[in-house]
């Protein structure tokens, strides 16, 4: 199909949901401002009751048009998951392919962006954000990560990415006022748009090897490797660096610590699920008939990422970076899913290991939202509570907020019945079955180091005294981050409890698409 | 005469020339310069393998790189001047709150 | 004749790439660009590009330079505040990276046009398809095949308009 | 038929009855009064504890050949992933049902026990519900029908253990403590869970009937690969060596719950996870070998250490190590009844043993050092005989419990003697044997040094010395009274029992491939009774020796140096002291060099210094190094970007090469 038909249009319809709502949002913030404004000049002096009430007013709405507009994306999510029972479907001249695989993905990227809007809903105007450009560029993000997942060509998968990232780099530096904010995104946009290129390059390559620049027409192993090999090591790079694996990660830490909390939860999630559906999508429409050539490739970056991610995280002492070298190091576990992928048997080896990613991306958003979310619950005035020191006795303070920053420390180290055990349990299995065993124990080895440092908090919040007396009064209603805390604990006891139906619709997905 | 390996490697040299600014120099606003310099490496080569092919695909490609590079370019310079609110200078060394 | 304009053409763009990376200021620098992307047009054109190569010109030396431009003189750089080269040792190191990837990316492509393949498609080389770059047949396939991408391409402008303007801008609320 | 029904509609209960206390005690348990408190704790306990009366009821009503498949209960699907299908499913077969009484009945009882000796604490319904918490996770583990389970059991115990050891972590030096053992099992833990992939992997399946079945299609390097890294989590769990040395640590935490965890149950699951996996280990002899020595070496390396210790509870802990020794020595010689046969005994006196110290440690305001003890037997007589009894019973002396357990596994040891490794087999009894004459000095060494002799605490802390309440008294009758009928369950053939519990447990057991070379019963009673009497010999030499050395002379009032036999009594004196400086010289001195070298290698240098500080030192200089990468400056990340796609292409090319 190629032209703008009512099927095409309804295939995207979930990103269109979003766009809309992204300029739904910028509008209203014009709009509410020109009110604003408008009692200020009318009045002989501004009142700054007025000004603030109307503040007041946008700090809710926004966030409210945003989940409403990602609730609509669901349904037309939903309606596309029932249409496509068989199988994935091309649109507008194979640009774009609506499969179970992509809405699973999808969803998990949306669930993220719907936590962020809850969650900020005064946080937004404690960290003294501007919620027009604040909410429409996480409206934007999410249709650019949602085009990225979808994507079936080179050009879509670039532009994707490049939605993605712009709004992104923007995001990072949404508290402009704040000098390491600015620091971060500019560093992160260097480095991304230095890798960006070399992604490009490597894009040029191998449409030179293949003629073309659809996935599926780059399969058939192409009579010159030459430039083939070039093309896929480039572009592993590029996707590689928006995952974070290392050598690749030097962002992540700097961004995650200095965006506003809701902002790096959003982006590790974000970008990481779209970036591994898309990594995941070329691998195995194009690059899996190779893959047997050169796994060493991602099995290095697994081992690399891993360890490297485990072992800087202990040195951290603020802890929003920690997360962030913890995030690398997850990234390191789900490669060790995606090189399981890789040299086995095309239909049957597959099913495992990409279900186990799909399964882990999703537990991952989850315990990563929520630990970001405590440091904003915690937070005063426009900082995050992000000193690990500070955690010192939270749970004599606040007994339920530091049981569910147990319960996300215990997910992320693994443990037990929280969905963080059952994923890298699924990941790791998948990479025994497939023979990767020297990797599962490196994943393994890893995940012991990290309950090292994800203790440590367990420990500082249970057994040691706090510092001050009031440090622990955050001074706002919060009760949208209160159900965002409560929504991801719950999620991740029982992904952790009940595992198999959302693995259920894992593995239907993925054997969808093989 | 078209010979595709003299443009490729023209086009290697030059996203050569732009990694060496990215890394090399200590002006953000160089590194940028040097960042759309490798885009068109880039654009070169997808240009020359159309010519192999025959094929307009790529010239759609670079079109839209071309778009995507202003749109970057933009979005870079604004952070920059963010940047250089806080910090009065262009200098990536002077970056260096956050580490370790 | 077109193998020396072809060689005009690289050497300008190299030429004036180096320039870019080497020098100082700001302004030099920009004032290179523009000749290093003028040069890559004009190689554009030798590719049967023509349009994208007035495209070239038009968006990167029309709009990109001149974005440049705007920001050196908003920022009106002091001396002290440019930021120089990284230290001797570093660039020599640089140097030497660059130099293995020329040579590591020279090796495929050599290997690969030397051999059959590039036998096979020797023929096509000397006459490409008369409609190849014109703008008729980017147009057409803009808006038929890659209609999607074209109209995402202007979401990611808007996208990067509300990011530069917010940035760019001194007022923020609180 | 009708019982069986009932039960297994309720078995989800024996679990769920504790968790519902946790639940309800952790959430809300600051806000009740202490009494509805101490209600919810023990009230999910008790429930559990009567539901496994009666699944243990209805399993003895099936005929012994059906008890091994055990009444099965499948709660929900649970995982279902391609090949890998896992089922919440509980099962009471012999083995568990045996497990279940011990658990809920123990844990019951220390449950009623902390009530007193928990009751001024500020923590009290924290307290319970960490305690319900390990009860919920003690009885998955011990559910458990597949491999997985067991380890989300074995995992939640844990976690348990580390929150109740860490009880009082105010003091530094005890959240530490909870923290290395925490480690310590997570060491152990990854051979469990490597085990678990490698058995998911060969098998193509984790339930232990699946397990069984396919255990002898393994290959033999399989096999012992899986049975020596399950052996490896067994010995973080349940203390061996080399990963024992956080259970002396441990003893950090509440005396009840050593009691409880780190003597009578969680220390256990390893031997127990070890008699579920009875068909891996009967067909890889190589496991067997290993598992008995190590168990051999423990029991023996601990006892030494427990002669020289002088903290009540630290004696209790050694005491431990070396007792769970003893079960995996049984578990080494195929002897998996008389292994659980012991761990049910133990876990009798161990418990009572460990509360009586509590009571002790109540009465003495919370001292722990037997130097400032002595002379308590007056002033607390109802601990003092319970504690006597249970130190009978782990002396081996008939017929206390200690004594038919620890005489069925040496028998058992002895009785391979016979077939291959004799020589193996015959040290490994001498050093069962040296260690239970050990075994019994060192705990009336603790005795003597508590209860008699004059009071070497200051007359203020004596002042205060009182009986427990009745709460916590009743317990340790309760518990001196299991101690002491105990082993009744399993009394030998040839003492004119019919050893219940070896038949009870049987139908659970896989047996080797070439089973037929048992000899027959007659020909070794001379043997067995030999056996039984060397042991009861050797229990009651230690328990003389003890009592002679360290009451003797400590026990002769002043007064008699006063009276006109001086002479007499001063060269008595002299003599104590002559007697104490032989001793001294010839024994205390050597062991106590030997287990100050031991502790020195094994413990500081090997495994606190090499292992746990060596590894955390590694890994913190690894962390500095590693975080230096990162350093701020964007070129050079964007350098090391360079890199890392000049080495990519260096490699894909490399890789078009070839």
């Amino acid at each position: 199909m190629n032209g703008f038909d009512f099927a095409s249009i309804m295939a995207i319809s979930p990103e269109i949901a979003l766009l809309l709502t992204a300029i739904a949002v910028i509008t209203a913030d014009i709009c509410i401002g020109k009110a604003g404004r408008k009692c200020c000049t009318a009045g002989a002096a501004c009142k700054p009751e007025e000004t603030a009430s109307s503040t007041e007013i946008s700090s809710i709405v926004m966030p409210f048009i945003c989940m409403t507009g990602i609730a609509i994306s669901w349904y037309f999510m939903y309606n596309l998951w029932n249409l496509h029972a068989v199988n994935g479907a091309k649109y507008f001249s194979n640009a774009i392919v609506v499969d179970k695989f992509g809405l699973i993905a999808g969803f998990v990227v949306t669930v993220a962006a719907f936590l962020t809007a809850l969650s900020s809903t005064g946080y937004a105007k404690r960290m003294k954000i501007d919620f027009g450009e604040y909410y429409g560029l996480i409206m934007l993000a999410s249709a650019g990560m949602m085009f990225l997942i979808k994507g079936n060509n080179l050009i879509m998968l670039f532009l994707g990415i490049e939605l993605t990232s712009l709004s992104v780099y923007a995001l990072t530096a949404i508290s402009k006022h704040r000098e390491e904010s600015t620091e971060a995104a500019m560093k992160y946009f260097i480095l991304g748009a230095f890798s960006s290129a070399i992604l490009l390059f490597g894009m040029a390559f191998m449409y030179g090897a293949t003629g073309s620049i659809e996935f599926g027409q780059m399969n058939a192993v192409p009579t010159n490797r030459f430039l083939y090999f070039i093309g896929i090591g480039m572009m592993l790079l590029g996707l590689a660096f928006k995952i974070g694996a290392v050598p690749f990660h030097m962002w992540a830490p700097d961004a995650y610590q200095a965006a506003p909390s809701a902002i790096s939860s959003f982006m590790a999630v974000g970008v990481k699920t779209a970036s591994f559906a898309a990594l995941l999508r070329l691998l195995f429409t194009s690059l899996i008939h190779t893959s047997h050539m050169w796994y060493q490739v991602p099995w290095m970056l697994a081992v690399l990422t891993v360890l490297l991610g485990n072992l800087t995280a202990i040195s951290q002492t603020n802890i929003k970076r920690m997360l962030a070298y913890s995030s690398i190091a997850h990234t390191g576990y789900i490669l060790i899913g995606v090189t399981a992928c890789m040299g086995v048997g095309y239909s049957t080896g597959l099913t495992a290991p990409m279900s186990s990613i799909l399964f882990y991306l999703a537990v991952y958003a989850l315990m990563n939202i929520g630990a970001f979310a405590i440091t904003m619950h915690l937070g005063r005035e426009d900082k995050d509570f992000d000193e690990i020191s500070g955690y010192a006795g939270l749970a004599h303070k606040k007994p339920l907020l530091a049981l569910a920053m147990a319960i996300f420390m215990f997910s992320l180290a693994g443990i037990p019945p929280m969905g963080g055990f059952m994923a890298k349990f699924y990941i790791f299995r998948s990479a025994i079955q497939n023979g990767y065993i020297w990797l599962a124990i490196i994943g393994i080895i890893g995940s012991i180091i990290s309950v090292y440092y994800y203790l440590r908090i367990v420990v500082l919040m249970y057994m040691k005294p706090a510092q001050t007396e009031e440090q622990f009064e955050s001074d706002q209603s919060q009760w949208g981050l209160h159900f965002t805390l409560f929504a991801t604990a719950a999620g991740l006891l029982i992904l952790g409890l009940l595992p198999g139906d959302f693995v259920q619709y894992a593995i239907v997905a993925v054997k969808e698409l093989l | 005469m078209f010979n595709p390996t003299n443009c490729l490697i023209l086009s290697i040299l030059l996203f050569a020339i732009g990694a060496y600014g990215v890394i090399a120099k200590r002006n953000i606003l160089i590194m940028l310069m040097s960042v759309e310099i490798m885009l068109n490496a880039a654009n070169l080569a997808f240009l020359t393998f159309a010519r192999l092919y025959n094929d307009p695909t790529a010239h759609v490609f670079v079109l839209m790189n071309m778009a995507v590079a202003a749109a970057e370019v933009a979005v870079g310079l604004a952070l920059l001047i963010c940047v250089f609110r806080h910090k009065k200078s262009v200098d990536s060394t002077k970056l260096n709150l956050l580490k370790w | 004749m077109t193998d020396t304009i072809f060689m005009v053409f690289a050497v300008m763009s190299i030429a004036s790439a180096i320039a870019v990376v080497t020098w100082r200021n700001p302004v030099h620098c920009v004032l290179a660009l523009i000749a290093s992307f003028a040069g890559v047009a004009g190689l554009f054109y030798l590719l049967s590009a023509p349009f994208i190569a007035v495209m070239q010109i038009i968006i990167y030396a029309g709009a990109i330079i001149v974005l440049f431009l705007f920001v050196i003189m908003l920022l009106n750089l002091k001396k002290n505040e440019m930021g120089g080269d990284a230290p001797v040792q570093d660039r020599l190191f640089t140097v030497f990276l660059c130099v293995i990837t020329v040579i590591i990316l020279s090796i495929p492509v050599v290997a690969t046009f030397t051999g059959t393949f590039y036998d096979q498609y020797k023929k096509t080389f000397p006459k490409p398809d008369a409609n190849l770059g014109i703008t008729e047949t980017i147009g057409q396939e803009i808006f038929s095949a890659h209609a999607l991408a074209f109209e995402l391409i202007s979401i990611l402008i808007i996208a990067a308009l509300i990011g530069a303007i917010y940035l760019a801008k001194k007022r923020q609320r609180g | 038929m009708e019982l069986k029904e009932l039960v297994t509609r309720f078995i989800w209960l024996i679990p769920a009855a504790p968790l519902a206390g946790f639940i309800i005690n952790g959430l809300w348990g600051r806000r009740f009064s202490k009494n509805f408190v101490t209600l919810i704790g023990c009230l999910g306990p008790f429930i559990a504890l009567l539901v496994s009366i009666a699944g243990f009821r209805a399993l003895s009503m099936i005929a012994p050949a059906e008890r091994a498949d055990g009444i099965v209960y499948t709660l929900y699907n649970w995982i279902s992933a391609g090949s890998l299908h896992v089922d919440i499913q509980f099962i009471i077969d012999p083995l568990s049902s045996i497990m279940l009484l011990v658990v809920t009945g123990v844990g019951f009882l220390i449950h009623l026990y902390s009530i007193g000796y928990m009751g001024h604490d500020k923590g009290y319904s924290r307290y319970f519900a960490f305690l319900n918490l390990f009860m919920f996770a003690m009885l998955i583990l011990v559910l458990a029908n597949n491999l997985l389970m067991m380890f989300i059991g074995w995992e939640g115990v844990g976690l348990c253990s580390y929150l109740l050891i860490g009880f009082w972590f105010e003091d530094n030096e005890k959240a530490s403590a909870g923290k290395k053992a925490f480690i310590v099992n997570r060491i152990g833990d990854f051979g469990f869970i490597l085990a678990i992939f490698l058995i998911f992997t060969s098998c193509g399946t984790l339930t232990f009937s699946g397990i069984s079945e396919q255990a002898k299609t393994l290959a033999p390097g399989v096999l012992t690969a899986i049975a020596i890294l399950l052996f490896v989590g067994a010995t973080g769990k349940s203390a061996q060596i080399p990963l024992y040395v956080w259970l002396p640590d441990a003893m950090a935490g509440p005396t009840p719950v050593s009691a409880l965890i780190h003597a009578a149950t969680m220390v256990t699951a390893g031997v127990y996870m070890v008699g579920r996996m009875s068909a891996i280990y009967v067909n890889s002899p190589e496991a067997l070998i290993i598992v008995s020595i190590i168990g051999g070496l423990t029991a023996l390396y601990a006892a030494t250490i427990g002669l020289v210790q002088n903290d009540i509870k630290k004696v209790l802990a050694y005491s431990t190590i070396s007792q769970l020794g003893y079960m995996f020595l049984g578990m080494g010689v195929m002897a998996f009844s008389a292994g659980i046969f012991h761990l049910v005994t133990h876990a009798f006196f161990k418990a009572l043993l460990f509360l009586c110290a509590g009571s002790v440690i109540h009465a003495m305001s919370g001292e722990q050092d037997m130097r400032k003890m002595g002379g308590l037997w007056r002033k607390i007589p109802v601990t003092f005989a319970c504690f006597v009894i249970g130190a009978i019973a782990i002396a081996g002396v008939p017929p206390f419990a200690g004594f038919f357990s620890k005489d069925e596994i040496l028998w058992k040891t002895l009785e391979r003697y016979e077939t291959t490794h004799a020589g193996l087999y015959a040290v490994l009894w001498v050093i069962g044997l040296l260690s239970a004459l050990m075994t019994a000095f060192y705990m009336f060494r603790l005795i003597a040094m508590t209860f008699f002799g004059a009071p070497r605490a200051n007359e203020e802390i004596m002042h205060h010395v009182h009986e427990s309440p009745f709460s916590m008294t009743s317990v340790l009758v309760t518990l001196a009274i299991l101690s002491l009928i105990g082993g009744f369950i399993g009394v030998p053939h040839l003492l004119g029992g019919h050893n219940w519990i070896e038949g009870y447990l049987e139908p659970v057991w896989a047996h080797p491939e070439s089973a037929g070379a048992v000899t027959t019963e007659a020909a070794n009673h001379s043997m067995e009774i030999i056996n039984i009497i060397v042991s009861v010999l050797a229990g009651l030499a230690g328990i003389l020796g003890a009592l002679l050395i360290y009451t003797k002379f400590t026990a002769l009032p002043a007064k008699l140096t006063e009276s006109n036999s001086g002479k007499f009594v001063h060269r008595i004196v002299y003599n104590k002291y002559y007697i104490d400086e032989i001793y001294n010289a010839l024994v205390i001195q050597p062991i106590k060099y030997l287990s100050a070298l031991l502790w020195l290698i094994f413990d500081m240098a090997i495994i606190d210094g090499g292992l746990v500080d060596l590894s955390a030192t590694l890994i913190a200089v690894f962390s500095q190094l590693s975080r230096r990468i990162q350093n701020g400056i964007v070129n050079n990340y964007a350098m090391l970007i360079f890199i890392g796609a000049i080495l990519m292409l260096c490699f894909f090319v490399a890789q078009m090469a070839a």
